[in-house]
């Protein structure tokens, strides 16, 4: 991929059955935690949300990501791998637009990291939506 | 006296502008910010962070010509 | 399934597709958490894990499960579904033995609930482990 | 006096019984350890917990004919 953290259009099956093949390649990793966001059809003044346009300041996600994961990496000795993704452009209701998968030797640090991954997610990546009625 | 610098334009920031970047004279944020400002009058209604050649500003800072500067309002990821 | 709670052998990734696409049809559902747990190839006493052989009480294992499901219902209303699958038999090094999957309304519970279950599976669901070297 | 129960082996327990069932008569779960750890001495170092007809017991009980006792070692799921 250009860009390690985010992908056109929705985080499908295919990829998330992807991502885990790359996150699952290791023996040691008895623990792997997976946090997956979805665009949910709420209904917003009487209008049902149908979709969401995510856009991104790319250049800056990219590094902020990265920064991320070796936060994260640093913070938690137990973990192995780090996965960030996150869609751009329209991702439809029902679909996922994020997805974290932190594998560890164990639980505790997997469940962890992996929140706490999405905590930074959503405070550093420079990422916006816009609903779709 | 400013350098000419890169502003681009995210989220509700976007619309409120009605562009995605443009060039822009400034010597230092704040003065960008005023400039800015009066420009697009609505953009005072928004909440917004700046990050500067791709690194939040976390105080004011002095702009160099070409200098990348990006307006942030709060962020919506996940 | 005969019995919903426990499978065959290791939880395989066409398994965890089957669990992503049984979970994953709520669009009111913003957040999926999930958990699986691998066998490790951990040395003991300088011999290397394999695999593990699974037993359970299989009877028991059912209604705990059940139990463990409605409590964690009970305990974060924003969660949607509660998914539990592990595994009985010989699950190599590498393999997956445990999947938990909770969907909810935003992250918080989610990912909160997914710990709980966790936890309640580990103290709660009978089943035992034979280290394969 | 006491009634026929069926009485499972789990985990370690049916490694140090070599079985993983068998019929045991007792009146209680307290005599039904009694007779079990007597003719298990290996048993005696294990910890165990006990179900009754799939429900963990917190208590001693008294045992009906036909009751379903499991001998559980410590949990190892996950």
């Amino acid at each position: 991929m250009k860009n390690r953290y985010l992908v056109g259009g929705p985080i499908t099956p295919l990829l998330i059955s992807e991502l885990w093949t790359l996150g699952n390649d290791d023996a040691g990793a008895g623990a792997v935690s997976i946090f997956i966001g979805k665009v949910r059809d709420d209904e917003v003044n009487g209008r049902r949300v149908t979709a969401i346009e995510y856009s991104a300041y790319n250049e800056m996600a990219d590094k902020e990501a990265e920064e991320i994961v070796k936060t994260v990496q640093a913070a938690f000795s137990d973990v192995r791998k780090v996965i960030i993704v996150h869609s751009t452009g329209i991702v439809r209701a029902g679909e996922a637009s994020l997805l974290i998968m932190v594998t560890a030797g164990h639980r505790d640090h997997s469940t962890r990291a992996c929140r706490h991954t999405l905590e930074m997610v959503k405070e550093q990546l420079p990422v916006w939506k816009k609903e779709i009625y | 006296m400013g350098n000419v610098v890169r502003v681009l334009y995210f989220g509700a920031a976007q619309e409120l502008t009605g562009k995605s970047s443009e060039k822009l004279n400034a010597g230092d944020t704040g003065s960008l910010c005023r400039v800015m400002l009066e420009k697009y009058p609505s953009m005072r209604t928004l909440s917004f962070r700046i990050a500067l050649n791709r690194n939040l500003l976390r105080e004011e800072s002095v702009l160099m010509e070409n200098d990348e500067i990006a307006i942030l309002p709060p962020l919506q990821g996940g």
